[in-house]
């Protein structure tokens, strides 16, 4: 099964060459072409969506280390080293499982240089997956730092009314933090003289340096994530990104940053970790709280579940520096959950958006009149996103809050309250939203869901639901990993 | 001794109010005199270090070619000067303080030579070689090393020379149209058959082309 | 003593020099074939650039040329950047109804100089080839004469530089003089162990003269204005090979001649990499035109080469010579690409001209927008891994604040590159453009894809070329 | 009083720095701009001169000929790219010389 | 069938139904839905039954049906499961017994709605999850229950979604709920964290050994098992309407009326009393968590009393009545009587469900009104309704026959609740004396305002007119009724339209009777029945170790105390009775004289002690000034102006001023490479001579 990393995370580019030929043989604005192009990329998605998912089926759960490893030298002592273990190849699967979801989102709201956009979405996956998959740090920080390209660009060219200032914004602010990560990696590899990301799992830095290494990742990953206060990126790039970038920001973008503290801030520098989860708790608390309240007063739907999301992070980055196992396997499993669930709700609202073009929650009203399978969706992921028991929401929540609870109760105690508060924004827009008479006339002859958009929101559903219900199908693959991390990072705090 | 003391602070002197006087001169064709000034003090503070032949160098060179040229594109560029001048005044003090600044800078840390530096000069076994073969003048000491180590690099002065005739021919040279040249080539390749044509004309018509 | 092994090393200059004056006397009596005389200049500096690098290597006039693998990396570098630009040059002047077939001439005979730079063993080696290509770059940035902006790019270029050589030689005057010698390697005797406080003196003139021709800050003020105004492939040309061959007689003169003074100088380039950094940071920011903004980006881009400079041992050295070879890919393409696009004839040069591009010249919109990041210094394009290379040798050199300093400045330079991206990509367009001329097109697209993803193979082999190349400075 | 090598490169660093200074202080005249520059030029083949003559090294001498030489080159393109501006512009003010600048 | 598949198929016929009523409603029809949701709860319902008796008189004894693993990461293990023991066992009579009445009784009180799958869907939807509420084995299906019950009350509460009340009411409820959840979420931490576990049949032999240990946070050392208590009892508190989180109760009367009956009655609100008896191992060794549960149960009793008597909406009368008793359970549970906790919980479910359900039938004999101002004189149109609000009435108010100890369900449970408080307070418990005095007092207030809700509807003069109910019939879809009362609120959904042409009250059809029948059936003789079972002398054989008791709680003993202390809740009723026919028979209209005086104390009771308002003024409205000020404030100002915003802002003028420095003259650059050159100079002998 070696190469099938590689062939899963380049499969896309397949895609990418095809659309190429097919621009080079036709005009972009035949609607054949455009046609053409979409199925392309629906396909690609699919099989690269079926390739994941026969790597999923092939992967070995009880082995803690990493699986399908591929390695070839490249230059500078530097590899092309490709690995999953419990932890990333549920990432690698979510991503893969989003994306035709964001392709066929797209079928029709993208009308404009359809090849373009594509392009940029296939290019994106694979990146997206490269970050999951390689085991080189250098490689990583290529895979992570070029996905700005493609996001930055769906956001300037497909976005809303200030997506230049928000295409900006993410991808200056992402950047910042990520060049001080660049210099921490080079310090590592100078150090430790290898690039390799397993070897460097079991180096150990000197701890003063740590505090500097770790610094350097946080302020990458917590612009990621993204924490409070590096977080203003995220309601500007969601509000004027289209529908599908949302979903792709959400879903897979903003796990990054949380795959990253698992894989290298916990296990390579352990001593700055301990020594730093005091700030972290403290941040994600506010993340959590604040962010909460600020959704709460947001008259954008967008903007809102956007400010939900950095309150969901907030609780996925205490969970990962909770330092035991139900808050590790809280925190993954918040942010896969969060993948699906944040990004249904961003199709949700790009449902209405197609149709009357505004996200302006006073603009609706009473959609269930109309809706009702749409008002049904729509509640279902509502009710996932303030965490209700029976959707995945909850899983992810409860555990990563658990795990919180032993480090240290306050800050369990205080991110409690984000279940209150997400319950009191997310029902408060449903309401406004979908409740209700039709008060505003332009809203009286818009349609319910059509077939593409069942066919989108069926598998989120069931993913939902399952994730759910039988959460287990998802600790079965993580719990070996998850248990050697935890397992290393206490051994090597000393507790 | 004195005597050469003498020299030195006359000549150095020379130098250097020559010096001044090109930067603060209203006229530039004052200016480039001042220059030829400063140049054949120059030369003569050479000539007393025992450089000879480049002293007569750079008589050759700068007072022969270089400031002619430039007194040439003085002249030639009908310019304004009086216009030119104003503001000096405004901003000498502050041009005043850097360089200031540097030549203390520059001429205590020559000076130092005579403290510490010039012990570490005769340590090097560099110091008094080649050259100080007695019995060889200047010129032919410059000339054995110039023709042999350095004889790369003088082709190469060559080049330079070059880029300079090359750019100024192509900076300057123009080939104004409506201006007939001589073209010796055309001139040599004609021939009966393409110098005239004969025309057979019938009586009473004339020419008519 | 026979001068027939001396002039063995320097085949390259030889070939390019008897080159230069026969494609001279054929210009002169043919001059209506100048497109032949370019192309048989192309020949010539790849010829050159062959015989850089297959000839042995040696020393000869008194060690003050020496041929060695930095010298044959370099030199092939610079030639086959100034080949680069002779195709470009002539169809652009063409267009514009300036013929000549003195360009060619003069890019061979600057690529001279700069060959001789690239394996200068001495002074005066440094300052004959400083001089040689200097007075061909002044030429060749005011040879659009009727153009009042070239002109005076010229003159400024023409009297920066002048005062620039004065720098250069009184430093090199006042190390000849403590050291008591013009050899890079005596002055490295002479410097061990405790250099002279005059020979340090002159150095940082030295280094003040260099830092002029690399145009890094505060020597840096020509570089906006002359690159605005020369001719675009003209600027093509100096913002990358001459670059490249005043970095590597920095490193020559360091390495070689102050090897024992490395703490010394090593603060002296930190400063100046990082002001630079700052400069051309910020001072893009507020540009409009193209030229001048790439003018900032070569500002601040030898802020990072410089800082790999200062590591001040062969992995900097090494750092700074891969840098330096991607960099010259950038900046070459990118102002490749500049040079093929116009409108109605007019050249495009601000950043408004560019709106909506990427639907009028797909392919050159690509790769200014690789060009672009690839500058930037985002993965995976050539300019990350120049920057990874710079950046990890300065880590390792003990200049981590340094090197943070530098990535942030990086972020702050972002800013104008995406500015351009954004222009291409997300605005409407403005008015069809010309028919771009076929060189320039190839040449833009062809190193766009070298920026990325061919780099990705070509670093295989540049990578221990450049290694081999950087023990060659004498840094270890 | 011994005249000796510290005062040839005093008298040196004095006239470089007058050159030096020339140049911006002359605000106006592009033609001082380069005779400044020939006497920094001057004050280096001063000091080579100095240091050739009391190191005993005639490769001081041979350094400062190259000086020359290149210096006169540069004499002629610099008046050469002088004279294309003023043909361009009708005035060699150097406040003249910014339409290219910010 | 064995035991195991029949609680299987309880616990799982409603959910099917659900689904099927929910995902193909439209597809097969209404009457195909709701007969497949009421056909499934009945079945569910006799299945119950059946497990029931054979536990109560079939010697059944407790299992657990494990179906699959929920969430199992480290020691953070729970299963998918199905608990049976003799609190299960209760719950799910209650639970299948109600709900399949409620449905049955749906099929008229909904008949003119337009979506009654949807309606029948959310009905089995939250059997389903109270059902996997009571018979958790483990704190995470407990909690799954828990909130899925909650989901089903909201969806429920705004089943008339385009009533901005009901949806505003939906959300106060889900988001109370809420704030109980967020204690009960850290009491099930703490529990984990504590003992490593969170089934119940591992936690519960573990407590008396860790009864005294202690757990540090903040600058606190706490009880561990009072800490972890109190915090499990904030979510009773609100899922059971206790003081503090009451608020939603009330608004919840804005959904229909059977879900009124089923949910915020007769089970879910009960659910917090089923968590606490649930929990008595561990109650058992937290004295100070029982005292607060007392408390809160008494002040609730009192307070909901309070408010009960001075409202006007029939509705809510009878959901502050909830309120009121929910807050006897707790004391019961809170002085160690969880049995007559249990017991309360059971017949309360009977006569209250029917309180509900009959008061159901007023508001849909009279044209949803439900301002019983406006009612009056209505028992001969409603003569059935009248029947079974009157026994209803009697059953909560706990008349009986003293001596013979025969009465009404609610007598014996009320009974047992207030003589075990007593009995803890001749224990040696304080709390027990102030339960007991509460209780008895809130008897007297108990059975005023719930005689003078049957009083004010179907005695006296008719305060109605056709007119008026022919003005409803006609404005149905209108929202309020303003020259109403406050809080006298309008269903303004499709309430049943019998078509009654000379718009008179009317009777209602026979699914509606046929519920209210069996309903008082249990009301009258659930007591009777089922007293020695459950809190007399066979009580420990019915329990079978469901409810622990510790060694020294004899609370449930018979009581030793005077007679008037035993027969006080049953002369406090009495006494209350015979004000309200006082004032609303004898002096018709002496209630209204009095509200019109507006009295201060009247006020107080009327506004609720002004809880909404103080909500109001404190969450409600800092949670939306916060919210402004760090969006505005904190996002906009502080954070993007000092950060990307400031900082690009910055740094584009810092790079005007460095372009500014560009000013094109040869002379400046000249000079700024000389102030390098100068500089590096003076710098470098600087650093060189350092």
């Amino acid at each position: 099964m070696t190469g099938i990393l590689s062939l899963t995370t380049f499969a896309p580019i397949l895609g990418v060459a095809a659309i190429l030929i097919l621009r080079f043989f036709g005009r972009t604005d035949d609607p054949k072409t455009v046609g053409a192009a979409k199925w392309i990329a629906l396909v690609t998605t699919l099989a690269t969506f079926a390739l994941s998912v026969l790597m999923l089926l092939r992967f070995d759960p009880n082995l803690p280390g990493f699986q399908f490893m591929e390695d070839a030298p490249w230059f500078a002592g530097l590899h092309y080293r490709m690995g999953v273990d419990g932890i990333s190849v549920l990432f690698v699967v979510l991503t893969t499982f989003l994306m035709p979801i964001c392709i066929l989102a797209s079928w029709k709201s993208i009308t404009t240089r359809v090849l373009e956009y594509m392009i940029c979405f296939l290019v994106l996956e694979t990146l997206m997956i490269g970050v999951f998959t390689a085991l080189d740090i250098i490689l990583f920080y290529v895979f992570f730092e070029f996905g700005l390209i493609p996001m930055f660009l769906i956001i300037g060219i497909w976005g809303g009314a200030r997506r230049v200032y928000a295409a900006f914004k993410f991808f200056l602010y992402t950047l910042l933090g990520s060049v001080l990560m660049l210099a921490a990696i080079l310090a590592m590899i100078q150090i430790a003289g290898t690039s390799s990301i397993p070897a460097l799992m079991v180096y150990k830095f000197d701890p003063g340096l740590q505090t500097w290494l770790w610094l350097a990742f946080f302020a990458s990953f917590a612009v990621k994530m993204p924490m409070w206060p590096v977080h203003t990126w995220l309601p500007d790039a969601h509000v004027e990104a289209p529908t599908a970038g949302s979903v792709i920001l959400a879903g897979v973008l903003l796990k990054m940053g949380g795959y990253g503290f698992l894989r290298f801030s916990l296990p390579m520098f352990p001593h700055a970790s301990l020594q730093f989860t005091p700030l972290i708790f403290a941040l994600s608390v506010i993340a959590v709280i604040y962010t909460s309240l600020v959704a709460f007063r947001q008259t954008d739907i967008k903007k809102l579940i956007a400010y939900s999301s950095v309150a969901h992070m907030g609780l996925v980055t205490m969970g990962i520096f909770s330092g035991n196992v139900q808050g590790e396997e809280g925190a993954i499993y918040q942010m896969l959950s969060h993948g699906v669930i944040s990004g249904a709700l961003f199709l949700c609202v790009g449902v209405i958006y197609d149709r009357m073009h505004t996200r302006e929650i006073a603009f609706y009203g009473g959609l269930v009149n109309r809706m009702p399978w749409y008002a049904a969706v729509f509640m279902l992921f509502t009710m996932g996103n303030v965490g209700l028991p029976g959707t995945s929401g909850f899983v992810g929540e409860i555990l990563s809050v658990t795990g919180t609870y032993s480090a240290s109760t306050w800050t369990a105690i205080l991110a409690t309250t984000g279940v209150i508060l997400s319950a009191v924004y997310m029902l408060t827009v449903y309401r406004r939203v979908v409740f209700g008479e039709i008060t505003n006339q332009k809203l009286a002859a818009i349609t319910d869901l059509d077939w593409r958009e069942v066919v989108i929101f069926a598998p989120l559903m069931v993913a939902t639901l399952v994730m759910g219900v039988v959460p287990s199908t998802v600790f079965n693959v993580t719990q070996a990993s998850v248990d050697h991390l935890t397992a290393a990072y206490r051994a090597a705090i000393g507790g | 001794m004195a005597l050469q003391a003498i020299a030195f602070y006359l000549m150095a002197a020379v130098t250097l109010a020559s010096g001044f006087a090109v930067v603060s001169a209203r006229n530039p064709v004052h200016s480039v005199l001042f220059l030829i000034s400063a140049f054949f003090s120059a030369a003569g503070l050479f000539v007393l270090m025992g450089a000879e032949f480049l002293a007569m160098l750079l008589v050759v060179v700068y007072v022969g070619a270089v400031a002619v040229l430039f007194l040439f594109v003085v002249m030639m560029l009908d310019v304004d000067f009086a216009a030119l001048r104003q503001g000096f005044a405004r901003y000498m003090p502050l041009g005043g303080l850097v360089a200031g600044a540097l030549a203390v800078e520059m001429v205590v840390v020559s000076s130092t030579v005579a403290t510490q530096g010039a012990a570490r000069l005769n340590d090097n076994p560099m110091a008094r070689g080649a050259g100080a073969a007695a019995n060889v003048t200047n010129a032919e000491a410059i000339g054995r090393v110039l023709y042999t180590n350095y004889v790369y690099f003088f082709q190469a002065a060559g080049m330079v020379l070059l880029v300079a005739m090359i750019g100024a021919i192509v900076l300057t040279l123009r080939h104004k149209p409506g201006v007939r040249r001589q073209v010796i080539a055309d001139q040599v390749a004609r021939t009966p058959k393409s110098g005239m044509r004969v025309v057979s004309l019938k009586p009473g018509e004339g020419v008519s082309e | 003593m026979s001068l027939i092994p001396g002039l063995a090393v320097a085949y390259p200059e030889l070939i390019l020099a008897i080159g230069a004056l026969a494609l001279l006397v054929w210009g002169a009596f043919a001059p209506k074939t100048y497109i032949l005389v370019g192309w048989a200049a192309v020949a010539v500096l790849i010829g050159a650039a062959v015989m850089a690098a297959t000839q042995p290597f040696g020393r000869a006039f008194a060690g003050g040329l020496v041929f060695d693998a930095g010298a044959a990396f370099a030199k092939v570098a610079i030639y086959v950047a100034s080949a680069i630009c002779i195709p470009l040059g002539q169809r652009w002047f063409q267009r514009r109804g300036v013929i000549n077939f003195e360009f060619p001439i003069l890019i061979l005979i600057a690529a001279l100089g700069m060959g001789m730079m690239a394996s200068s063993g001495d002074l005066i080696s440094l300052y004959v080839g400083v001089e040689l290509h200097s007075l061909a770059l002044y030429v060749l940035a005011a040879m659009h004469r009727d153009n009042a902006r070239a002109s005076e790019a010229g003159l400024k270029y023409f009297v920066l530089g002048a005062l620039s050589s004065g720098l250069l030689l009184y430093g090199a005057s006042l190390i000849y003089g403590f050291a008591g010698s013009v050899v890079f390697s005596d002055i490295a005797v002479a410097v061990k162990g405790g250099a002279h406080v005059g020979v340090l003196f002159g150095l940082i003139f030295l280094i003040c003269g260099l830092a002029f021709k690399v145009s890094a800050a505060p020597f840096h003020m020509w570089t906006p204005d002359v690159y605005e105004g020369a001719p675009t492939p003209v600027v093509a040309f100096f913002a990358a090979a001459p670059k490249l061959a005043a970095m590597v007689l920095f490193a020559r003169v360091l390495g070689q001649g102050f090897a024992g003074a490395v703490p010394q100088w090593q603060q002296v380039l930190v400063t100046i990499g990082l002001i630079s950094i700052a400069v051309g940071a910020f001072a893009g920011l507020a540009q409009k035109n193209l030229k001048r903004l790439w003018a900032y980006s070569s500002i601040a881009n030898i802020g990072y080469a410089l800082l790999g400079l200062a590591s001040g041992d062969a992995q900097g050295v090494q750092a700074m010579l891969m840098f330096m070879i991607l960099y010259m890919v950038d900046v070459t393409g990118f102002f490749a690409c500049l040079a093929a696009l116009s409108r109605q004839g007019r050249s495009m040069e601000t950043i408004d001209d560019m709106a909506g591009l990427i639907k009028e010249q797909p392919g050159i919109a690509l790769a200014m927008t690789a060009f672009s990041l690839s500058a930037l210094g985002l993965p995976p394009f050539s300019g990350f891994w120049a920057k990874f290379y710079v950046f990890k040798a300065a880590i390792h050199a003990g200049l981590a604040p340094a090197a943070v300093a530098g990535l942030v400045g990086s972020v702050v330079a972002a800013f104008y590159y995406l500015r351009l991206i954004k222009v291409m990509w997300f605005d409407a367009g403005v008015g069809a453009t010309d028919k771009p001329p076929f060189e320039a097109r190839f040449i833009g697209v062809a190193l766009g894809l070298f920026t990325f993803p061919v780099v990705w193979v070509a670093l295989h082999w540049l990578d221990p070329l450049a290694a081999t190349a950087a023990h060659a400075f004498g840094l270890v | 009083m011994e005249i000796g090598l510290q005062h040839y490169l005093a008298v040196a660093a004095i006239l470089f720095t007058i050159g030096v200074f020339g140049i911006f202080v002359n605000r106006k005249n592009i033609i001082v701009i380069l005779m400044s520059i020939e006497l920094i030029l001057l004050a280096v083949n001063i000091n080579l001169v100095a240091f050739s003559v009391y190191l005993g090294n005639v490769v001081g001498q041979v350094f400062a000929m190259f000086v020359l030489t290149v210096a006169a080159a540069e004499a002629a393109v610099g008046l050469a790219i002088l004279v294309t501006f003023f043909r361009n512009r009708g005035d060699i003010a150097v406040d003249d010389a910014s339409m290219m600048k910010g | 069938m064995s035991p195991q598949t029949l609680v299987t198929i309880i616990l799982f016929g409603p959910i099917i139904g659900a689904a099927i009523a929910g995902l193909f409603g439209r597809r097969i029809g209404d009457v195909a839905s709701m007969a497949i949701t009421t056909g499934l709860l009945f079945l569910s319902a006799i299945l119950s039954w059946v497990v029931f008796i054979q536990w109560t008189w079939g010697g059944l004894q407790p299992f657990t049906v494990t179906y699959a693993p929920f969430i199992q990461v480290g020691n953070f293990v729970s299963n998918w499961s199905f608990r049976l023991d003799g609190l299960s066992a209760v719950m799910l009579v209650v639970v299948t017994s109600v709900s399949s009445l409620v449905h049955l009784y749906s099929w008229g009180y909904m008949a003119e709605d337009d979506s009654k799958p949807r309606f029948f869907s959310y009905l089995s939807l939250f059997t389903f999850a109270m059902l996997a509420l009571i018979s958790a084995s483990d704190f995470m299906q407990l909690f799954f229950g828990w909130e899925g019950v909650g989901l089903a009350s909201y969806l429920l509460i705004g089943f008339w979604f385009k009533k901005p009340t009901a949806n505003a009411a939906a959300i106060k409820a889900f988001v109370v709920n809420r704030v109980g959840d967020f204690g009960f979420a850290l009491g099930i931490m703490t529990v984990f964290w504590a003992f490593g576990t969170i089934q119940f049949a591992q936690l519960f032999p573990m407590i008396a050994a860790h009864a005294h240990q202690g757990w540090h946070f903040g600058n606190w050392d706490f009880n561990l098992v009072d800490l972890a208590c109190a915090l499990l009892f904030v979510g009773a508190m609100g899922k059971s309407a206790q003081f503090f989180l009451h608020t939603w109760l009330p608004d919840a009367m804005e959904g229909p009326t059977p879900v009124s009956a089923l949910i915020h009655a007769a089970t879910m609100v009960t659910a917090g009393v089923y968590m606490v008896c649930l929990l008595s191992p561990m109650f058992e060794f937290a004295p100070v968590a029982k005292h607060i549960v007392v408390f809160i149960g008494a002040i609730t009793a009192l307070f909901a009393a309070t408010v009960g008597m001075t409202q006007n909406d029939i509705k809510r009368v009878i959901a502050y009545s909830t309120c009121s008793q929910l807050g006897y359970m707790f004391m019961a549970a809170g002085v160690g009587a969880y049995q007559a906790g249990m017991f309360h919980l059971f017949t309360h479910a009977f006569f209250k469900a029917l309180l509900f359900l009959g008061a159901g039938s007023v508001i849909a004999g009279m044209a949803h009104e439900q301002d019983m101002r406006r009612y009056g004189g209505l028992a001969k149109y409603l003569p059935v309704t009248f029947a079974v609000m009157t026994i209803g009435t009697i059953s909560i108010t706990g008349l009986g026959i003293p001596g013979l100890e025969l009465g009404f369900a609610g007598f014996y449970s009320k009974d047992s609740i207030i003589h075990a408080a007593y009995a803890a307070g001749q224990a040696g418990d304080a709390m027990g004396y102030f339960a007991f005095i509460v209780g008895v007092f809130v008897a007297l207030l108990t059975a005023f305002y719930s005689w003078r809700v049957v009083f004010f509807t179907f005695n006296g003069h008719a305060r109605w007119t056709s007119e008026d109910l022919e003005h409803h019939w006609h404005n149905r879809d209108h929202a309020h009724d303003d020259h109403h009362a406050s809080h006298a609120q309008v269903e303004t959904h499709s309430e049943p339209d019998h078509g009654d042409p000379h718009h008179l009250p009317h009777e209602s059809p026979w699914t509606m009777r046929l519920p209210l029948l069996a309903l008082s059936l249990g009301a009258i003789v659930a007591g009777v029945f089922f007293e020695e079972k459950f809190v007399g002398a066979e009580q420990h054989e019915f329990w079978r170790g469901a409810i622990y008791t510790a060694a020294n709680n004899h609370v449930l003993a018979p009581l030793h105390a005077p007679l008037l202390i035993v027969q006080a809740p049953l002369i406090a009723a009495v006494i209350g009775l015979l004000i309200a026919v006082y004032m609303y028979l004898m002096r018709e209209g002496l209630g209204a004289r009095l509200a019109a005086q507006k009295g201060p104390l009247y006020l107080f009771f009327y506004n609720k002690w002004f809880f909404d308002e103080l909500y109001d003024a404190t969450f409600v409205r800092g949670a939306k000034f916060l919210g402004d000020l760090f969006w505005k404030g904190g996002d906009q100002k502080i954070i993007d102006g000092l950060g990307p915003d400031g900082v690009s802002a910055v740094s584009y003028a810092v790079g005007r001023r460095t372009g500014l420095l560009q000013t094109g003259y040869v002379y400046h650059y000249a000079f700024v490479m000389l102030l390098g050159v100068a500089g590096l100079l003076t710098y470098a002998l600087w650093a060189w001579n350092h």
